[in-house]
C-alpha cells in the first residue's frame, strides 16, 4: 500500500453548539472520534493522511468554550479562545502579561486568529521522525528515530528522556504553569481540575500522549488564579525564525521581589523535555536570595542538571542554563538594538 | 481481529510492531477459566488418587521423618526468580492495562534479575542437583496414559507414585522454561533499544522486520507467563498441593506425603533404600 | 546617459493591475471542462528498482481514469532540438522504475477528483528491490562506501559516472574534520605557480568548510494543466523561458515543438529550478493523450521539495595565502560537491571561475568531485556557485584583513579585477583565460564605504552590550551578467500601436518589460503605445535567452534595441519612399515618422503600418532573414501581414565576457548566550551597468540579499542517514526566511557606469545579488564572535552556542543534512 | 441504494464519474455548483444522524465578497479549495496548503486565516472577503491594492494576494503602524522571491492612502 502525504480523508463533520451536545458526540463516536479545535494540528494529521478518523467533531460552534472572563479569583480562559484574543485581552495584557508574551510568540499572526489556548496545550509533539509517520514509539511502535546513533535531533530532550526523545513544542504551557493556571476537564465521570504541570505527561507514564487527555475527555477552559497578577514576569522563546517557528527552547517566569530579594517565585521551562518542566528545585534554591546575577547564575546551573545531550542538542543545556538565568535575573540581555 | 499490530516502515513494508494488547485479557481469561474447570473437576469428579506399588518396611524405616526437598539456594533462587517475573508481569501489563506509572527501569532491573537468577540456576541444576529430576521419564508417561484410561473406566493397572516431581510439575517447568527463555532471549536483546547500564544503544542491531518479530515473541510469552504464573499459584495454594508448597518455604516434606505420592524407589530419599526398592519393583513387574 | 526616456525610469509594469486583483493567472488558476486531478506515487526507498506494479484495485475504483507508468513514456530524443537551445535539463525521467532518491515519482494517476486520486494511489501496491543508497557524498568515498547509482559515485565531466573511493588515512583526515588535501578528486585544474605563490604568502588560511543543499522553494510549485486540441498539446505551466521551455517540453512529451502551445503570463518564482520549466509537465499531458480529457497535477509542498530542485551543497577545503598587503598570492580549492542522483553540477568549478576573476590570484588551482547522492535532483539556483563561493572565501579573507592589520574595504580593492582583466581556472590553448568586459569592483566599494560610514562603522565591531555583541563587514561578488545573439521581434499595427513580442518568462524580475523599454528607447514616447505580448507561444513570439544566469536583460535589451532599429529603417524607408527624401533624413518619434526639422510632413505609426502591409516583403514580415532562429521565423511568417515587422538577431558588437559586480556592506548583533543574531543593515551596491529599473534592480539586490540571509542563517535540508529518508519535509522545518528575518529597512545603490558592450549599457543582477546577502552576514557574525562557527551554514543559534562553547577549537562538523 | 448513499457520504470517494463530471462542468462554467441530486443526497446523510446534533449538509450557502453563493462543499473540504475550485475565485493561491505561507490568506469576518486550513463547513453564516472582492464594482482599486501599484510592490506576486488580504485585516485593526509593528503583522506571508523591504515599503503607504483615501 503506497502512502501519500496529500488531500484530507473524507470524514464525518460534527458541529455541536454546545458542551452537552460535543460530549453527547463523543461519547456516541467513541475513541474514533477526532477533536477538532483550530485546527492547525489536526489538518497535518489529517491532509498527511497518517490519522483517518471517522468522525470529526468541531468545536467552532460552542460559544460556551470561548472568551476570557474575570473571576472572583482571577481570570478563566475558555479552551477555544484564540491566541490572538488572549494575547490582545485587556486583563491579561495588564495583569497576566507574561500569558500575552507568550501566546504573542506563537507561529504566525494568521495562525493565532484561528488557533486556541487549549489547542496550544493540547498540541502534538513536533519531532520530525513522528510527524514522518514513522513507526516510533509514539506512534505506538517500538523504536525512537531520534536517540539513535546517527539520530537528527537538534530539537530533542535533553531531560527526562524515556526511550522517546521527543519534546513538548508549547508556548503557552510554560507561562500557564508560571502563572500557576488550572486546568478544568470535562470527562465522561464529570468535571475535573488539576494544576497546570499535572495536565502534561511524560514518556515514562505514557509514551504515545504528551497530556492526560483521554478519548472522550474535552479541555474546557483555564483557570489563572490572581496569586501572581501583576508580578514581575519574564518569558523568552528562542528559535530560528521570528515567525513559523517552534521553540528550540523557551522560559517563563513570575515573581515578586521583597526588597531586593526575590519573594516567591515559579519558573517554567518548554522543549526541554516530553513535558513542559516547572522548576521546582531553582524556585527554592533562589526563593529568598537577591535577585542578581549570581543568583541567575546560580539557578541556571541548578536547572541543568541531570541533562543529557544528544548529538545534536548539546546547545540545549547552555541556552536553557542561560535563559533561566535571565528568567531570574531580568532580561535586559534580551532587547536588540533594531 | 489481528493478534499483532502492524506497521508501515520508514520503507513503506509493512512490519509487526508488537502482540495485540487484548491478549493480555484473552490470557488472564483462560488462565481464570482453567482454575474453575480444574476446581469443578477435583470437586465433584477427581476420585481417590490410587497408586499401585508399596514400599519395604525396612526402606519405610530408613526415611526421615522430614525428608529434605529443596536446597537453600534452589529455594532461594525459585522465590527470586518468582519475585522478578511477577514485578516483571506487573510492570508490562498493569500499564496496557490502563495503571500507568513509570514502568520501565523496573522492568529492566527485575529481567535484568530473573536473567541472572536463570543462568545461576541452569548452572546449579547441571551441576550441584540431580539434572534429570525435573524432565519426565518413561514410567512418567506410561502412568500418565495409565491415569487417562483409568478416567476412562478402562481395567489397567493403576499408575505409580511419582519420582520428585509431579508429572504435571515436571510439564509445568517445561512451558516455563519455554516462555522464560523466549522473554529472556528477545529481552536481552530489547536492553539495546533503551538505555540501560548494560551496552551502548543500537536500535538498529536488527532490521525493522526482526525487531518486529522479536517484540511480538516477547509478548506473547509474557501474555503466556501471566497464565502459567496464574495456574502455578493456583495450585501452590490447592489444600491438596499444600505439602508441595510447603517444601518450597521449608525445604522438606513429610515422610507420610512421600511415600503417599513419591515412590522412595524412584525418588531416592535413602541410600539404603536403593537396592531394596530396585528388586521390589523389578519382582512386582515380572509376576 | 540621462537623455534616456525610459532607461533609468520607475514605470508602471504593465502585468500589476492583473496580479494586485487575482486576475493575473497561474497555471494552477486555468480550468477546463471535464478536468481530471492528478496525483503521484513517490518513491518511499532512496534508491530501489520497480519489481512490479499492482494498480488493478486502484483502476478498479470508479472515478479512476488512468494511471501512468515509466514504461509508458515516450523514448526521448538524445537531442533536445533543432533550434538549437543552450543547454539541457538535468536528465531526470518525469516518472522511473528506478527511483534514485526518496520521493522521485514512480507513476501518477488521474481520477475525477483529488480525493479519489489519493485514494486510488494508496491502493496501489509497488514491489520495491532496494539497491544500495548514499546520503552524504563523503560517505560514499570512504572506502566501501555505497554508491549513488549502480554505476559508480562521480560524475565525470564527459557526462558519464566512475568510481572513486578515498584511501584509510583519508578518513583519518576526515574524521578529524579536514577535508584531505591529497585525496582523489575527479577534476583538477590550475593556472599559474600554486606552491610558489604559497612559498610568497606572508599569512596562509588553511580551512575545511561546509555549505549546505537548499531547495529552490519557489512558492508557486511546479504545477501545471494540460489538454490536446486537434493534435496540439495545450499546456498551462509555470516556467521562467517560455521559448526555450517549447523545445523540451516537446521532447518530453514526444511530438514537434510545433504542435506545442505553452502558455505561462505569470510564473510564481523559478530560481533557476524552472530554467526549462520542469519535466513533470509531461504527466498532465501524458496522462491527457491517455485519457482524452484535460489533467490538472497539482505538485504539493511536499511534492515540491522532493522535485523542485535543490542547490548543491559543498564540503570543501580552502587555503589563500595572503602577501602583508593583502594581494592574494596563491588559492587552491577542493569542493566536493553534492551533485544529487542526475548529472555532474558546475557550482563547485563556478566557484573557482569566479575566485579567479574576482580576487585575481597570482595563482589558482581547482580539484573537485561531483559526488552522486541518492538525494533531490540539483540543478543552478540563484548564483550557482557564487553563493557557496562567496559564503566560503568572503569570511577568509575578512579574517585575513584582520590578521593583517589590512582594512576590510582595502584587501577587497587590492585583489579587485578592472574592466578587460583576465580570468579563468585554465590558460591551455583549447581553453584560454578570457577577458571581463566592465568590472567597476573599486568603485562600489569606495560609494558603498561613502554611504555606509565605513571607517566610522566598522569601529562597531566586536562591540558588547549585555551579552550582544556587534559585527560589521563588507564583502564583494561577482556573476556572469549577460548573453548575446537572440532575436528581437516587434509589430507595429495599423492601429498605430508598437507590439514588442517577448519569447522570455515574466517571473517577476519584470525583465520581460524592462527590456521592451530598450525598443521604446528607439522608437521613442509614449510608453502608453506599447503593448508587450508575452506568456503564450501561440502569440508568435521570438526565440529568446533562457530567463537564468541574469542573461535577460542584457541579452534582450539588444534583442529589443536591434528589433527596433530594424522597425525605424523601415519606417524611414516607407516615409522616404511616399514623402520623398533619404531615408536618414526622418526621424522617429512620438509615434510618427517625420522629416527632420519638419515634424508636420511625415507619417504615423498607424499609417506606417498601412502602408508596409501594402508594401509587403520586409517590410510587414514576408520576407524573413535566414539569420534568423527558426522559431522567429515561424513567428514571423505568422504575423505576416498585420502590420510594420521590427525584427532582428542580436549582432552588436561585444568585447570580453559580461559580469556584474556587488559591494555589500552589513551590521549583524548576536547574542552570544542564545545563539540568535540579528541583521541590523545591510547595503547593496551594485556594479550592473546602466540601471535599466530602479525599482526593480532595488528589488533584485534586496529580495536576493534575504535570499542569502536564508543561506545563511536559517535554511536547511535534513536527512535521516539510515534510512535515505528527508525529514525536514515542511517550510517550517526547511525555514526560507521572512519578512522578520531583515534590517527593518534598507537602502541599495548602484554604481551605474553603461556597459559599453549594450546599446543601453545594461547588465544583468539577479545571481550577484544573492550571494552578496548571504557573504555579508557571514562576515559580520564571524567579526562580531570572532569564532569559526560560518565555516559552516547555515548558523543557526545552536551552532553559535556549540562554537562559543567549543572557544573556537572546534572543527567544523562534515556532515552533511545534519 | 440506503447502503450505497452511506459510503458515498462516509469515503466521499467512490462516487460516479457521471455526476463528477456534471459537476466539474458546472464549476467549469464558473457558477455555484448545485444540483437536485445533491440536494437529494444531502438531506440523507448517514441517515439517523442527521437528527442528532451538528452534522451538517453538504450543499451551504457562503457569503463570498459580499455575494451569497450556493455551493456544493465536502466535509473535508477547505475554504481556499472551495474558493479557487468552486467558486472560481482563484486569486487566492495555494502556496503550501499547510498553513505555513500565506499565499491562500483571506478574510473572515475581517480576521487574516489562511484559508487552505480551514474547513468550508466551520465558515458557514460568516463573511469572506476575497483578494477579487478589493476592487469597487467600477474597477477603482483599493488602497492596499493602489498602494502595491505606486510603489511596485511584489515580484512573481504569487503571494501577493495572501499578503495584501492579510494588510488589509491588519489595517482594520491598526490603521496607523509603524514599520515594524506591520512587519510582524505581515509576517504570517512567506515571499519568495523576498521583495520584503519594497512590500513593506507599499504597505507603509498603504497605510497612509488608508488612513486619508488619498489614493483616488
Amino acid at each position: 500500500m503506497a502512502v501519500i502525504h496529500d488531500v484530507m480523508p473524507a470524514f464525518l463533520l460534527l458541529q455541536p453548539g454546545s458542551l452537552a451536545d460535543a460530549q453527547k458526540l463523543l461519547e456516541q463516536q467513541g475513541p474514533d472520534a477526532w477533536i477538532l479545535a483550530g485546527g492547525l494540528d489536526s489538518f497535518d494529521w489529517l491532509k498527511d493522511r497518517m490519522r483517518k478518523p471517522k468522525a470529526v467533531i468541531d468545536l467552532s460552534g460552542v460559544q460556551e468554550l470561548k472568551g476570557v472572563r474575570s473571576t472572583s479569583d482571577g481570570i478563566e480562559i475558555g479552551a477555544m479562545t484564540t491566541l490572538t484574543e488572549v494575547a490582545k485581552h485587556p486583563l491579561i495584557q495588564q495583569k497576566y502579561h507574561l500569558l500575552a508574551e507568550a501566546a504573542e510568540a506563537v507561529a504566525s499572526p494568521q495562525i493565532r486568529n484561528q488557533a486556541t489556548i487549549g489547542g496550544n496545550v493540547s498540541q502534538d509533539a513536533r519531532c520530525w521522525y513522528y510527524r514522518a509517520g514513522w513507526p516510533c514509539y509514539r506512534a505506538g511502535g517500538n523504536i525512537c528515530y531520534a536517540d539513535t546513533p546517527d539520530g537528527r535531533n537538534r530539537e530533542h530532550a535533553i531531560l527526562h528522556a524515556e526511550r522517546c526523545v521527543a519534546v513538548n513544542p508549547s508556548d503557552t504551557a510554560p507561562a500557564l504553569i508560571a502563572l500557576d493556571a488550572r486546568f478544568v476537564l470535562q470527562t465522561a465521570k464529570g468535571e475535573r481540575v488539576i494544576s497546570a504541570e499535572d495536565y502534561f505527561v511524560g514518556p515514562d507514564i505514557d509514551i504515545t500522549r504528551l497530556t492526560i487527555l483521554r478519548p472522550g475527555d474535552l479541555l474546557s477552559s483555564i483557570r489563572v488564579p490572581a496569586t501572581w497578577a501583576g508580578a514581575r514576569f519574564y518569558f523568552e522563546k528562542i528559535r530560528d525564525r521570528q515567525v513559523w517557528d517552534f521553540p528550540l527552547l523557551n522560559v517563563a517566569s513570575a515573581m515578586t521581589l521583597l526588597g531586593d530579594r526575590i519573594e516567591r517565585i515559579r519558573i517554567a521551562v518548554n522543549a526541554v523535555a516530553a513535558r513542559p518542566l516547572r522548576l521546582a528545585s531553582v524556585e527554592r534554591a533562589v526563593t529568598g536570595k537577591p535577585r542578581s546575577a549570581a543568583t541567575g547564575e546560580m539557578g541556571g546551573n541548578l536547572a541543568v542538571q541531570g541533562a543529557v545531550s544528544l548529538q545534536f542538542n548539546s546547545y540545549k543545556v547552555p541556552l536553557m542554563r542561560n535563559l533561566v538565568k535571565r528568567a531570574i535575573a531580568g532580561g535586559q540581555e534580551a532587547t536588540w538594538t533594531s | 481481529m489481528d493478534v499483532l499490530e502492524w506497521a508501515i516502515d520508514p520503507w513503506g513494508h509493512r512490519v509487526p510492531i508488537h502482540i495485540a494488547w487484548f491478549l493480555i485479557q484473552v490470557a488472564f481469561f483462560s488462565a481464570v477459566a482453567f482454575l474453575i474447570v480444574h476446581a469443578f473437576y477435583i470437586r465433584f469428579f477427581a476420585g481417590e488418587k490410587q497408586w499401585s506399588g508399596t514400599t519395604a518396611p525396612e526402606v519405610v524405616a530408613a526415611i526421615p521423618e522430614r525428608v529434605p526437598r529443596h536446597s537453600r539456594v534452589a529455594r532461594a533462587f525459585h522465590w527470586l526468580m518468582a519475585a522478578s517475573m511477577l514485578t516483571l508481569l506487573v510492570t508490562a501489563f498493569l500499564p496496557k492495562v490502563g495503571v500507568e506509572f513509570p514502568w520501565l527501569t523496573l522492568h529492566w532491573i527485575a529481567g535484568a534479575i530473573l536473567t541472572a537468577s536463570v543462568v545461576f540456576h541452569i548452572i546449579h541444576a547441571s551441576f550441584w542437583l540431580d539434572f534429570w529430576a525435573i524432565w519426565p521419564d518413561k514410567t512418567d508417561i506410561v502412568d500418565a496414559i495409565r491415569r487417562l484410561r483409568r478416567f476412562f473406566g478402562q481395567a489397567v493397572p493403576a499408575p505409580r507414585r511419582f519420582a520428585k516431581y509431579p508429572l504435571e510439575n515436571k510439564g509445568f517447568h517445561g512451558a516455563i522454561i519455554a516462555a522464560g527463555l523466549s522473554v529472556i532471549a528477545t529481552g536481552v536483546f530489547m536492553m539495546f533499544r533503551v538505555r540501560t547500564v548494560f551496552f551502548p544503544r543500537d536500535p538498529y542491531l536488527f532490521t525493522d522486520a526482526t525487531w518486529g518479530w522479536m517484540y511480538v515473541l516477547h509478548g506473547l510469552a509474557g501474555v503466556g507467563l501471566i497464565a502459567l504464573v496464574m495456574i502455578h499459584v493456583y495450585f501452590g495454594l490447592r489444600p491438596e498441593k499444600r505439602p508441595i508448597t510447603k517444601s518450597m518455604i521449608f525445604g522438606w516434606m513429610s515422610r507420610d506425603f512421600v511415600l503417599k505420592e513419591h515412590d522412595p524407589a524412584r525418588w531416592v530419599v535413602t541410600p539404603v533404600a536403593v537396592h531394596a526398592a530396585r528388586d521390589e519393583e523389578a519382582l512386582r513387574d515380572a509376576s | 546617459m540621462s537623455d534616456y526616456k525610459f532607461i533609468g525610469k520607475n514605470y508602471q509594469t504593465p502585468d500589476l493591475v492583473a496580479k494586485v486583483t487575482g486576475r493575473a493567472k497561474y497555471a494552477e488558476d486555468f480550468r477546463a471542462e471535464g478536468m481530471l486531478f492528478c496525483k503521484l506515487l513517490l518513491s518511499p526507498e532512496p534508491h530501489a528498482r520497480v519489481r512490479h506494479v499492482d494498480a488493478r484495485a486502484a483502476l478498479a475504483m470508479s472515478g479512476v481514469a488512468a494511471v501512468l507508468t515509466a514504461d509508458e513514456l515516450p523514448i526521448v530524443r538524445p537531442d533536445p532540438d533543432p533550434t538549437g537551445a543552450e543547454e539541457s535539463e538535468d536528465g531526470s525521467p518525469c516518472l522511473t522504475n528506478e527511483p534514485v532518491f526518496e520521493g522521485e515519482p514512480i507513476l501518477a494517476v488521474a481520477a475525477v477528483d483529488e480525493a479519489v486520486a489519493a485514494e486510488a494511489i494508496e491502493r496501489i501496491h509497488v514491489d520495491l528491490e532496494q539497491l544500495p543508497f548514499a546520503i552524504d557524498p563523503i560517505d560514499s568515498l570512504r572506502p566501501g562506501g555505497p554508491d549513488a547509482r549502480t554505476t559508480g559515485n562521480v560524475f565525470t565531466v564527459g557526462g558519464g559516472i566512475k568510481r572513486v573511493k578515498w584511501t584509510s588515512q583519508d578518513m583519518q583526515e576526515v574524521a578529524a574534520g579536514r577535508i584531505p588535501w591529497n585525496a582523489e578528486a575527479g577534476e583538477e585544474t590550475a593556472v599559474g605557480a600554486v606552491d610558489a605563490g604559497f612559498k610568497h604568502a606572508d599569512v596562509i588560511l588553511d580551512e575545511t568548510l561546509f555549505q549546505q543543499s537548499t531547495p529552490h522553494q519557489t512558492l508557486e510549485s511546479r504545477s501545471a494543466m494540460a489538454y490536446w486540441r486537434n493534435g496540439k498539446l495545450y499546456l498551462h505551466g509555470s516556467t521562467q523561458s517560455v521559448a526555450q521551455t517549447v523545445p523540451f517540453l516537446a521532447r518530453w512529451v514526444g511530438i514537434d515543438p510545433a504542435q506545442v502551445v505553452l502558455v505561462s503570463e505569470y510564473c510564481g518564482g523559478g530560481f533557476g529550478s524552472k530554467a526549462l520549466g520542469a519535466n513533470s509537465m509531461a504527466i498532465p499531458a501524458l496522462l491527457s493523450k491517455k485519457t482524452g480529457r484535460p489533467v490538472m497535477m497539482r505538485i504539493s509542498r511536499e511534492e515540491e521539495t522532493y522535485i523542485g530542485r535543490m542547490r548543491p551543497g559543498f564540503q570543501a577545503r580552502v587555503k589563500i595565502g595572503f602577501r602583508k598587503d593583502g594581494r592574494i598570492t596563491a588559492m587552491d580549492l577542493f569542493i566536493i560537491e553534492d551533485s544529487g542522483p542526475y548529472e555532474r553540477q558546475a557550482d563547485n568549478e563556478i566557484t573557482a571561475l569566479i575566485a579567479s576573476l574576482l580576487y585575481q590570484p597570482m595563482a589558482l588551482r581547482f580539484r573537485g568531485l561531483s559526488v552522486a547522492t541518492n538525494t533531490p535532483p540539483r540543478c543552478a539556483q540563484r548564483g550557482p556557485g557564487g553563493m557557496q563561493g562567496a559564503s566560503m572565501l568572503e569570511p577568509l579573507l575578512s579574517r585575513a584583513a584582520r590578521q593583517l592589520g589590512v582594512d576590510e574595504v582595502a584587501i577587497r580593492k587590492i585583489n579587485a579585477p578592472s574592466d578587460g582583466s583576465l580570468y579563468g581556472i585554465t590558460d591551455t590553448t583549447e581553453r584560454p583565460r578570457q577577458r571581463v568586459a566592465t568590472a567597476r569592483v573599486r568603485e562600489a566599494l569606495d560609494r558603498g564605504a561613502e554611504l555606509f560610514k565605513w571607517q566610522e562603522r566598522q569601529q562597531h565591531n566586536g562591540e558588547r552590550r549585555g551579552s550582544k555583541v556587534r559585527g560589521v563587514s563588507t564583502i564583494v561578488g561577482a556573476y556572469v551578467a549577460g548573453t548575446v545573439g537572440f532575436d528581437g521581434l516587434l509589430v507595429i499595427k495599423p492601429d498605430g500601436k508598437v507590439y514588442v513580442h517577448q519569447g522570455i518568462g515574466n517571473l517577476g524580475t519584470h525583465s520581460v518589460m524592462d527590456t521592451a523599454r530598450a525598443a521604446a528607447e528607439v522608437l521613442g514616447p509614449p510608453w502608453e503605445n506599447y503593448e508587450i505580448v508575452w506568456g503564450n507561444t501561440a502569440n508568435s513570439l521570438p526565440w529568446s535567452s533562457q530567463q537564468d544566469g541574469s542573461q535577460t536583460t542584457h541579452a534582450h535589451t539588444r534583442a529589443n534595441y536591434a528589433a527596433a532599429l530594424d522597425a525605424k529603417r523601415k519606417l524611414q524607408e516607407i516615409a522616404a519612399k511616399d514623402l520623398g527624401g533619404t531615408p536618414e533624413g526622418y526621424d522617429v518619434n512620438n509615434g510618427r515618422v517625420y522629416q527632420r526639422g519638419m515634424p508636420g510632413r511625415g507619417l504615423t505609426f498607424a499609417q506606417a503600418a498601412a502602408r508596409a502591409i501594402a508594401l509587403g516583403g520586409k517590410y510587414d514580415g514576408h520576407d524573413v532573414s535566414p539569420k534568423l532562429n527558426a522559431m522567429t521565423r515561424t513567428s514571423v511568417q505568422t504575423l505576416a501581414g498585420q502590420g510594420l515587422i521590427g525584427v532582428a538577431k542580436d549582432e552588436f558588437p561585444h568585447q570580453g565576457a559580461v559580469w556584474s559586480f556587488i559591494a555589500a556592506f552589513a551590521e549583524v548583533e548576536v547574542d552570544t548566550e542564545t545563539g540568535e543574531h540579528r541583521i541590523l543593515e545591510y547595503l547593496p551596491v551594485a556594479d550592473v551597468g546602466t540601471v535599466v529599473h530602479p525599482r526593480s534592480l532595488g528589488a533584485q539586490l534586496h529580495g536576493g540579499g534575504i535570499q542569502g540571509f536564508g543561506h545563511a542563517r536559517t535554511q536547511n535540508i535534513v536527512y535521516e542517514p539510515t534510512y535515505g529518508k528527508l525529514i525536514s519535509r515542511r517550510l517550517y522545518q526547511n525555514k526560507p526566511p521572512t519578512i522578520l528575518d531583515m534590517p527593518l529597512e534598507m537602502q541599495w545603490e548602484a554604481v551605474n557606469i553603461p556597459d559599453p558592450s549594450n546599446p543601453v549599457g545594461a547588465k544583468g543582477v539577479g545571481e550577484v545579488a544573492a550571494l552578496a546577502g548571504s557573504a555579508a552576514v557571514l562576515c559580520a557574525i564571524q567579526n562580531a564572535i570572532g569564532n569559526r562557527c560560518v565555516l559552516r551554514t547555515p548558523v543557526t543559534p545552536d551552532r553559535v552556542l556549540e562554537a562559543l562553547a567549543a572557544k573556537g577549537a572546534h572543527s567544523v562538523r562534515l556532515t552533511a543534512y545534519a | 441504494m440506503d447502503e450505497d448513499i452511506k459510503s458515498n457520504d462516509a469515503t466521499d470517494t467512490h462516487a460516479d464519474v457521471s455526476r463528477r463530471a456534471f459537476i466539474k462542468g458546472v464549476i467549469g462554467s464558473g457558477a455555484a455548483a448545485f444540483s437536485a441530486g445533491y440536494l437529494f443526497r444531502a438531506s440523507l446523510v448517514v441517515p439517523g444522524l442527521l437528527a442528532q446534533a451538528g452534522v451538517s449538509e453538504r450543499l451551504i450557502t457562503l457569503n463570498v465578497n459580499g455575494q451569497q453563493r450556493r455551493v456544493d462543499v465536502s466535509k473535508q473540504e477547505t475554504l481556499a479549495w472551495t474558493l479557487r475550485y468552486k467558486l472560481g475565485l482563484t486569486g487566492t493561491k495555494l502556496g503550501c496548503d499547510r498553513a505555513e505561507c500565506g499565499a491562500c490568506t483571506v478574510l473572515i469576518d475581517d480576521i487574516p486565516r489562511y484559508s487552505c486550513s480551514v474547513l468550508t463547513h466551520t465558515v458557514r453564516g460568516g463573511h469572506v472577503l476575497t483578494i477579487e472582492g478589493l476592487a469597487s464594482a467600477d474597477g477603482t482599486l483599493h488602497p492596499v491594492q493602489r498602494a502595491v501599484v505606486d510603489e511596485q510592490g511584489f515580484q512573481c506576486a504569487f503571494c501577493m494576494s495572501g499578503f495584501i488580504m492579510s494588510a488589509v485585516g491588519f489595517l482594520k485593526q491598526r490603521p496607523d503602524p509603524t514599520r515594524p509593528e506591520f512587519a510582524r503583522g505581515l509576517s504570517g506571508n512567506l515571499c519568495r522571491c523576498c521583495d520584503y523591504n519594497k512590500i513593506l515599503n507599499s504597505m507603509m503607504r498603504a497605510a497612509e492612502y488608508t488612513r486619508n483615501g488619498s489614493h483616488v
